[in-house]
């Protein structure tokens, strides 16, 4: 028992070893992969439902370290939990598609593809390689042989002429419309810079950035963000805010107390 | 017979259009096998990049046999200090790969390539013609900005037909720069593609309902595994 | 001639640093005759420049006779399309003079396209067949008549049927040569504009509900979000 539970805790300090890493994986499959070398077997012969019990062991680890994982490392994880529960039970009859045990082949396909890939891409860029162990005509004498490179362009630059050209008509609504909208956080921030600088009271409409005052959609918008920006900062207890009558001009001020400290 | 003649008169006109007269076929002999050798040397030493067999054979003069001329040269050259390579239907001179180590003083500085670059070219080239969807199943992650872009760049990729699959998506298949860079005279060349061949590691094979099965490929469904595109590529 | 040895050792030392070892000087034996020949024949051909004796005698290994092997480098190309010249005291290899005519049409120079030319190019490549008034809506501003003859010129557009519309214009299309030169085998291959976005070839610009849009929002602050660049969109 006390050799198991030993066992356990070196596993899981070795997940939790992974999960420092985990921004240099390249996705669920990657991470799959590198727990499936852990185990140092034949990767076709890889037992999937372990490797399931790993993967979701490590994420529930990195849960426990409050490491946010990307979206795909949870989808996985997911899919990981239903395999395992498909395999660890026997099969029903009456369900469609692929059996758990073709599931289980596939992603042991995929691990082992991936890895056939990565040591197929290490023999390519081993090779020798023009520029560095194989060298061309150091003095060319010719400019080049096709009559037609006169003048050159490339693939790229074509595609990119076009898709700028292109955008440029995808993107004109759009930015006629966002800028009509502030955005909460920068009336904010708007808001706490003003404060700072002056403790006296103001009309809220005296912080409205420029350009957002004449009247208008832009004022509508801005006057909306500056309004709840400032009862988000009378929460906090940062502003006072006062309204003299109904449907009066609304003012605020730095709360007492506040800000003062910054200049001395 | 005598149609070659006619033809050798018609495409002689349309190549002297533009350079100074090469020695008009048909009225002069055609030059001997030597002196075709010491052409396509001289054509093939004078360019940085490889020469198509079909400039080659455009440049010089009409009646010529490039094919074979080529085959003379590069015994000529075999075991020399610089030997004729080949990358795919083109020619060039390199030096011998075994004396690196004399010219590393010529070595120019190469970008380096991110590791996701690396594999996706690596897929491309194994498994090419392939969607970006494949790559993506492939690698288990989104193909990243810049990724795609840099390969293009590099012109070591370039992009092939679409696919003839809903969605008809666009493929990528890997360029004659890129043998050249690799010192490979064709895709089949590729290190260790028979024995992944062999191992079904090169195979289309989607599994409806697995994580890593996206859209396009439950599409792609029924021409699982060899598309006649990546036979022509390899199997020629 | 202290010095001269003294680099020798250096650079040997450097160059042993990656790939097979060069022979160490003074304690491997000197390389054979037709092995320094090789070695001089692979560095005058990677050189940019003509290579001098001394030059040579510092790359090669210690004890190497670059006198002798450059004679015989030489008399070996005697003769053929390539010869080694001597230009005071260095050497490089030339085409061989009586076949510079095969060269001689290929020293042009080397131009990038302009921008409304590369445009105009790809609207055409897109569209096609595409009449110059489309050209220009989608573009924005009119086509001068220099681009459309630019690209006639190169041959990368032609003209093709006339539009069945009132003035019938006539339509553009791209050509063959186009194909060839950006490595495409039909112009229905060139990705859309949602693959191009997919496999990230856009500029990082925002588009509609990317992802980009709203961190680049917060980020401009004061601006309430409208970066210069979208000022001179919706300003022109």
């Amino acid at each position: 028992m006390g050799g198991a539970a030993e066992g356990d805790i070196a596993l899981r300090l070795a997940d939790e070893a992974l999960i420092l890493d985990i921004d240099g994986f390249e996705g669920p499959l990657d991470l799959l992969l590198t727990l499936a070398r852990r185990q140092k077997v034949d990767l076709r012969r890889i037992p999937i439902l372990q490797l399931a019990e790993q993967y979701l062991r490590f994420i529930e680890a990195a849960r426990g370290l409050r490491i946010e994982l990307a979206a795909d490392y949870l989808v996985m994880a997911a899919w990981l939990a239903y395999l395992k529960s498909r395999l660890l039970l026997p099969p029903d009859p009456a369900e469609e598609g692929p059996s758990a045990e073709d599931l289980a082949a596939h992603l042991a396909f995929q691990l082992e593809r991936l890895e056939a890939m990565r040591e197929a891409a290490a023999r390519l860029m081993a090779r020798d390689r023009l520029g560095r162990e194989v060298h061309a005509r150091g003095a060319p004498e010719a400019a080049t042989i096709a009559r037609s490179r006169q003048y050159t362009a490339s693939l790229l630059e074509l595609m990119q002429a076009y898709a700028r050209l292109r955008t440029r008509d995808d993107f004109r609504p759009y930015a006629f419309d966002r800028p009509d909208v502030l955005p909460l956080e920068a009336a904010l921030e708007r808001l706490r810079m003003r404060l700072v600088d002056s403790g006296d009271w103001l009309e809220l409409a005296q912080f409205l950035p420029p350009g957002w005052r004449a009247p208008g959609k832009r004022r509508r918008s801005a006057v909306a963000s500056t309004f709840a920006a400032s009862l988000e900062l009378a929460k906090q207890g940062q502003v006072d805010l006062t309204q003299a009558e109904s449907f009066g001009p609304l003012r605020l001020r730095r709360a007492a107390g506040r800000g003062r400290s910054h200049d001395g | 017979m005598m149609d070659d003649t006619q033809d050798g008169g018609q495409g002689c006109g349309q190549d002297g259009g533009h350079a100074p007269a090469p020695p008009t076929p048909g009225l002069f002999p055609v030059p001997p096998l030597a002196e075709q050798e010491r052409m396509i040397e001289a054509v093939l030493f004078a360019s940085a990049e490889p020469v198509s067999m079909a400039d080659l054979t455009r440049r010089l003069p009409e009646g010529c046999d490039v094919a074979e001329a080529l085959a003379h040269l590069r015994r000529r050259y075999a075991g020399r200090g610089v030997v004729l390579t080949r990358a795919g239907d083109a020619f060039a001179f390199r030096t011998a790969p075994d004396l690196a180590w004399l010219l590393h003083s010529e070595q120019v500085e190469q970008r380096r390539l991110s590791r996701a670059a690396i594999e996706t070219l690596a897929i491309i080239a194994y498994h090419q013609p392939v969607t970006r969807a494949e790559i993506e199943e492939i690698r288990g992650v989104a193909v990243s900005r810049g990724t795609i872009d840099q390969l293009l760049e590099l012109e070591w990729i370039r992009l092939g037909r679409r696919r003839m699959t809903p969605g008809r998506p666009v493929t990528f298949v890997v360029t004659e720069a890129f043998l050249d860079h690799f010192g490979l005279e064709s895709a089949r060349d590729l290190p260790g593609l028979k024995e992944l061949r062999e191992a079904g590691l090169l195979d289309s094979r989607p599994l409806p309902g697995g994580p890593g099965a996206a859209e396009d490929d439950s599409e792609a469904g029924e021409d699982a595994g060899i598309s006649p595109d990546q036979r022509a590529l390899f199997d020629d």
